[in-house]
């Protein structure tokens, strides 16, 4: 049995972790690396489509209403500061500053959210720009709707998370783990808007 | 056994806790488990996709044959691509990954049991999703965008199959616009769309557990540079999935927005581009295609040294020519479009890239060739395998060195060249990987051998009838056979050939019932394999046949490459392998340990909610596709229901039952017989 | 979580970040109307892209703490931010919206 | 007894290969009209001869790879002898791996050089050349020559020796146009425009066939070049310019006449006549079916792929008339449930469309 050494007595098979990240901190940073590519070919083909003229209908970088659109995303950039002061608050034990700032996170998120359903009823309204107008309508919708179901999705997480806050004892040490994970995820989720807000809108308004 | 159960809680459902029967295996979370199910999954869809092909090769026997109407053929070759890449060849290779990676790196499981159940779910109800098309499915004939529609004749007549018509037939690579709304009308495609979205997510999913796994879970001393090979190749495949199916996911979303809610990415009528498609498709589908060939040279590179008794020749070069192949493989995916009149420079640029794919392709073949090299060759069936890997890989490879010559591409793409190039790759390489590895790790699974006298005899039946099966493919595909034809003319010479290439196939499907029957008979009446059959080098057979539910009685602790190897064999000064005076002795005390650990171990414990969150997204995907009605919108809802059900359930649910040690309390209540 | 408040910085450095993006957004709305008045062109499209990278740079470095994880997500994150981006940029220039000049 | 078992399994693979290759030599290629191996204009050439150096030195590298394993299953296989020394543990060899790393590199930079010129000067074409515009349907091809004004269908005529640009794109899905002795393949996109130049030695006529799968009856999409003298090509494009005569009554064409303006057919299909009145009965973009002005001056029709082999013409355009999707399936063209006499008498109109 030379070679053999016996490691620790009780065996947890969730227990090396030969990075020293835990599993599913690494597994989140693991997944948002991917979603890159999936936001990059969604970016990627409206690019390709706002350049190309021709087509018949409006074109989303017609009707884009900037200044709204710049709220929104100042908005949703705040939010990534009222989520990384409620992972500070937590990790200082602060469990009331937790939950406050979890809140101000979802709520930051929800009026985001709110601004795209006005912004994309205005579009479908006012401008008569559908998901079907045209090739560049089709990926604008795409791309800002799947972004918009990532803020969603974060903003389910961020109130279940506020929900278990509010509970007895509030937020345990595992949730703590919970509270950075859904963290990455929703400053992920800002990054590509900015990236969007900058690429999308910004810089597809033809120059006049 | 000192595998403890513990009582299970109530969350949603009562905590599963059956180890035997049908429930053990649905609410498993135990990698071996998953794997075997995924292998057992990936066989059957084998043997679909064979038999579809077997009925193409019948219709191509004979020129101008009428055995197949045109879209009952379409529809097969649409198929059996389809079901040979995504539903036998990925999780084939996804069986070999669950089972061996945690027992190659010294884990207990991967790092997320029950984020594996998952993709083992997802990928299992998204197979059975696609394959539901030949129930459900529509395919009509195509309506331009002007209105006017195509006409079909009155029907097959009995023998034409073309019930099979009703199945998708765009393709497995779903060139639009043809496989839009406008030309693919039906429901076909849109199975076709969404059950490869469902598997792609059980790819992803998969994808991120076992970088996590490889990156996190190694045992004491298991550097990445100590790894085998097999779990380097499955890390670079992972990496593959990790960033290419995202891409393959929004190609399939604009497709199914283009035939679900009318809009027009790919449409030209609508200003949409139909090469766009192409280079998201090929961006995928290019990694796609080392996804497929890696992990089968992962296998050859673990089997040869075995056989050869001899390390593997430059580990080192054999890896990171690995890692440049799945690097470079994200770089040539316009090389399957230098027809498409993309600009010349492009045509050059990706032209030279995927010719310095040769290169590392290159360097694993004379690696291999090296290891055989001065070793003492036991030519056991997983040898012949692998051996059989080398050479057809070799032609597989060289063909493809041809395509990357861009006009001399010209005239091959679309070809027959290049059916016989990518079968040379992905059977003559892949298929024949994954062969080697099952009668390899049999033992492994069942602590049985496979018979060797059938397991030659499948080698050879397989070894010849691929090649005459493929062979004459290059041939035909020159003498300018074109791709998915249904029909050829007889004026063109090219039925003599045919003939050949379909007895080659009949071959090769008797090959596979040798193989069959082998399985199944050496499972029950095989010989006992007893502990390290093969003189192996390499972890997993530091544990006992089969391996046991917790593997390895104690976590072992690495100090080398080959760990296993170097306990039981010295090197004396001419650099020969001697064995150690006392390596039955280790052996012994392995098996002893493995069967016997010393400590409790505690294991992930069985869960429903890998299994009802799967459940959800079939329901889901059956809704969009009928989106209209009023029960297409009930599905998607119920659903959604289901899943979150299952997300909810299995937030709750801690991955360990909270073992506090069997308290005295309890113990008295065991006395006591409570 | 001990080790990690040592590195990590104060709420109040979140509180200035936080000001510098804000004032960057400015900066992005505000060449996006001097744009429009001079028609600067490529030079427009450089300086929002600068600034959006910077943004993008200060959220994941501080926000997500990349700064100061270690180096396999970094590296993680890294290839796929820089993976997307050149082989997107290779399909856009395929396609004739990118041109590469040469 | 191991021993005789090893002899056995090695002698029925001997066997089996030695059939195997007697077979392939036995099945004698008939004259492929398809074939890749006969270039006949100076593109299929230079196309072919790079296949060749590859396939040369593919051949080399494949005699190597395959000679090593031959020669060490026969010199290192393991005997089952107890006494057998055990192999040096060589883990790898450094110059080795530069060696096969650096050759293999060498040999595809040299291979990469005639690739990428010939990349650059055979696609697209000379500006000068004469242009034929090809255009992709479900399931076959039109063209179109605009300096002529001609339209024509499934055969295309070129004057030999003489580069042609074909200007191409498709009226619905992605198609591919070969003629394997001419050129390489080239997509047809839909709404985009893609250039093949296409060039003959000799008068000659060349097979082709649409290589991208485009749905139900890809198979029968296919096509055929006509390589004539320039004098002949000449008469033939005079020929094409000129009207159809229109059929009056008593005339044999008349009853075919009709039934093809009262049956539907010129829904799709158009006859340019020297009657003017009659020439415009639908407008040219409404059409999707071939201009039958000279239908009877091709050779071929249905997508090049009637008439079959030992098939008459005449015999070939009744089972076509009768009944197109059960030729074609998937056809555009429907089955009108013509009589027979109305067939007849359309075969009689379409024949004197020269």
């Amino acid at each position: 049995m030379s070679d053999v050494v016996h490691e620790t007595p009780v065996a947890h098979h969730d227990e090396h972790e030969s990075t020293g990240i835990g599993n599913r901190k690494l597994g989140m940073w693991v997944f948002l690396s991917s979603e890159f590519m999936f936001f990059g070919a969604l970016i990627a083909t409206y690019l390709l489509y706002s350049n190309r003229g021709g087509f018949e209908g409006t074109y989303p970088s017609e009707i884009y209403d900037i200044p709204f659109t710049s709220v929104s995303s100042f908005v949703l950039l705040m939010s990534s500061l009222t989520m990384v002061l409620a992972h500070n608050a937590l990790s200082k034990g602060d469990q009331n500053g937790t939950r406050t700032w979890l809140f101000a996170t979802a709520a930051l998120g929800a009026v985001f959210l709110g601004g795209q359903v006005f912004e994309f009823t205005e579009f479908i309204v006012q401008s008569d720009m559908t998901l079907s107008t045209n090739p560049a309508a089709s990926a604008f919708y795409l791309l800002t709707g799947f972004h918009g179901t990532h803020v969603a999705v974060g903003v389910i997480m961020l109130l279940s998370l506020w929900g278990i806050s509010r509970r007895k004892g509030g937020l345990s040490e595992e949730h703590g783990m919970n509270l950075e994970l859904v963290g990455l995820y929703w400053h992920f989720v800002d990054i590509i808007w900015i990236v969007i807000f900058t690429v999308v809108y910004l810089l597809s308004v033809p120059s006049a | 056994m000192t595998v403890t159960a513990e009582r299970p809680r109530t969350t949603i459902f009562k905590r599963p806790s059956s180890a035997y029967g049908i429930w053990s295996w649905l609410t498993t979370v135990d990698h071996k488990k998953i794997g075997i199910m995924y292998g057992y999954a990936a066989f059957s869809f084998f043997i679909i996709g064979g038999l579809e092909a077997l009925l193409l090769r019948v219709q191509l026997a004979q020129a101008n044959a009428e055995f197949l109407t045109a879209g009952a053929y379409n529809a097969l070759f649409t198929m059996h691509a389809t079901t040979m890449i995504f539903l036998f060849i990925m999780p084939a290779s996804a069986a070999f990954m669950n089972y061996l990676i945690p027992l190659m790196i010294g884990a207990r499981d991967v790092a997320f049991p029950r984020l594996n159940a998952l993709s083992w779910w997802i990928f299992f109800f998204g197979g059975i999703f696609l394959y539901s098309t030949f129930v459900f499915g529509t395919s009509v004939a195509p309506v331009g965008p002007d209105g006017i529609s195509g006409n079909l004749a009155a029907g097959g007549g009995p023998g034409s199959f073309n019930w099979l018509a009703a199945s998708p037939d765009g393709g497995w690579f779903a060139y639009q616009p043809n496989a839009g709304p406008f030309y693919s009308p039906g429901t076909a495609m849109d199975y076709w769309a969404l059950g490869l979205q469902i598997i792609g997510l059980a790819s992803l999913v998969s994808a991120v557990n076992f970088i996590v796994t490889i990156f996190n879970m190694r045992a004491k001393g298991m550097r990445l540079l100590r790894m085998p090979v097999f779990v380097w190749m499955s890390t670079v495949v992972a990496f593959l999935l990790l960033f290419s199916i995202p891409i393959i996911a929004v190609a399939l979303f604009m497709v199914t927005f283009d035939r679900q809610f009318g809009t027009l990415f790919f449409a030209p009528v609508g200003g949409g581009d139909p090469i766009l498609w192409q280079h998201l498709f090929w961006l995928f589908g290019h990694p796609e295609v080392y996804i497929l060939i890696l992990p089968a040279m992962g296998i050859v590179s673990e089997v040869l040294p075995v056989f050869s008794r001899k390390p593997l020749f430059g580990y080192s070069a054999v890896v990171f020519a690995g890692a440049a192949i799945g690097f470079l493989g994200f770089g040539v995916w316009a090389h399957h479009m230098l027809a498409s009149g993309i600009t010349p420079v492009a045509q050059a640029a990706f032209g030279l890239a995927t010719m310095t794919i040769a290169i590392p392709t290159g360097i694993k073949i004379f690696n291999w060739l090296g290891t055989m090299w001065g070793g003492r060759l036991r030519m056991t069936t997983p040898m012949l395998f692998a051996v059989g890997f080398i050479a057809m890989f070799t032609i597989g490879g060289l063909s493809g060195v041809t395509h990357a010559v861009v006009p001399s591409d010209w005239q091959q793409t679309d070809t027959y060249y290049i059916v016989a190039h990518l079968h040379y790759v992905l059977f003559g390489g892949s298929v024949f990987g994954l062969f080697a590895g099952l009668y390899y790790w049999f033992p492994k699974l069942t602590g049985k051998m496979m018979n060797s006298k059938l397991g030659k005899t499948h080698f050879w039946l397989m070894f010849i009838g691929f090649n005459i099966t493929f062979a004459p493919m290059h041939w035909l595909g020159l003498q300018g056979m074109v791709r998915r034809t249904w029909k050829y003319a007889p004026e063109t010479g090219l039925e003599p050939w045919n003939v050949v290439v379909t007895i080659g196939a009949f071959i090769i499907a008797l090959s596979v019932a040798v193989f069959m029957y082998n399985w199944f008979h050496s499972r029950r009446h095989g010989v006992d394999s007893g502990f390290d059959p093969w003189d192996a080098r390499t972890l997993e057979w530091a544990i006992p046949n089969p391996t046991p539910e917790y593997n390895f009685g104690v976590s072992p602790v690495i100090s080398k490459l080959d760990h296993f190897w170097h306990l039981k064999y010295d090197q004396d000064d001419e650099g020969r392998a001697v064995r150690k005076d006392d390596a039955d002795q280790i052996i012994a005390e392995l098996e002893h340990v493995g069967l016997n650990p010393p400590e409790p171990i505690h294991l992930p414990n069985p869960s429903y909610f890998p299994l009802l969150m799967a459940a959800g997204f079939p329901l889901m995907f059956y809704g969009i596709i009928y989106h209209t009605t009023a029960w297409g919108k009930a599905l998607i809802v119920i659903g959604a229901m289901v899943a979150l059900t299952a997300v909810i359930g299995w937030a709750m649910e801690p991955v360990e039952e909270p073992h506090d040690e069997p308290s005295e309390e309890r113990a008295e209540e065991v006395e006591a017989g409570v | 979580m001990t080790a990690e408040q040592d590195t990590h910085p104060s709420p109040a450095q979140y509180w200035k970040i936080a000001a510098l993006l804000a004032i960057l957004t400015t900066f992005e709305v505000a060449m996006f109307y001097v744009d429009r008045e001079l028609g600067l062109g490529g030079l427009n499209a450089l300086i929002l892209i600068s600034l959006a990278l910077l943004k993008f740079v200060i959220v994941v470095g501080w926000y997500m703490h990349l700064r100061f994880e270690s180096a396999i997500p970094n590296r993680f994150f890294t290839a796929g931010a820089i993976l997307a981006l050149a082989l997107y940029l290779v399909v856009l220039s395929a396609l004739g919206v990118v041109v590469i000049r040469g | 007894m191991a021993r005789s078992r090893h002899r056995l399994s090695r002698l029925t693979a001997l066997v089996g290969t030695t059939a195997f290759l007697a077979s392939c030599s036995l099945i004698e290629i008939q004259d492929a009209p398809m074939t890749t191996f006969e270039p006949a204009g100076p593109n299929a050439e230079r196309l072919d001869g790079l296949f060749w150096m590859v396939f040369w030195i593919a051949t080399v590298v494949f005699v190597l790879v395959i000679g090593a394993i031959v020669v060490m299953l026969f010199v290192f296989r393991d005997r089952g002898k107890n006494d057998a020394e055990e192999p040096k543990q060589i883990h790898g060899h450094t110059r080795l791996e530069v060696a096969w790393t650096v050759i293999p590199a060498l040999i595809l930079a040299a291979i990469s050089v005639p690739t990428v010129s010939a990349v650059f000067e055979l696609t697209g074409c000379d500006s000068d050349s004469m242009k034929v515009e090809v255009v992709g349907h479900q399931w076959w091809f039109e063209y179109h020559y605009p300096a002529q004004g001609i339209d024509t269908a499934n055969v295309m005529v070129i004057p030999a020796g003489q580069e042609i640009c074909a200007v191409m794109t498709s009226d619905d899905v992605l198609h591919n146009f070969w003629i394997p002795a001419l050129h390489g393949k080239r997509y047809l996109v839909p709404g985009q425009v893609t250039l093949l130049r296409l060039e003959s030695y000799e008068p000659g006529e060349f097979w082709g066939q649409c290589a991208e799968f485009c749905g139900l009856s890809h198979s029968l999409m296919r096509a055929r070049v006509l390589a004539m003298e320039p004098s002949d090509f000449e008469a033939w494009v005079a020929d094409q310019q000129k009207p159809a005569a229109l059929p009056v009554e008593g005339m044999p064409e008349y009853d075919g006449y009709q039934v093809f303006t009262n049956k539907g057919c010129i829904q799709c299909h158009t006859v340019r006549f020297d009657d003017d009145s009659a020439s415009n009965i639908i407008q040219r973009e409404d059409f999707n079916g071939p201009d039958l002005t000279h239908f009877a001056s091709r050779t071929v029709f249905a997508g090049a792929s009637l008439p079959e082999e030992g098939e008459s013409y005449d015999a070939a355009l009744k089972k076509w008339l009768a009944d197109p999707p059960n030729v074609k399936p998937g056809s555009f063209m429907p089955n009108l449930a013509l009589t027979e006499q109305e067939i007849d008498d359309l075969i009689v109109w379409l024949g004197s469309n020269k």
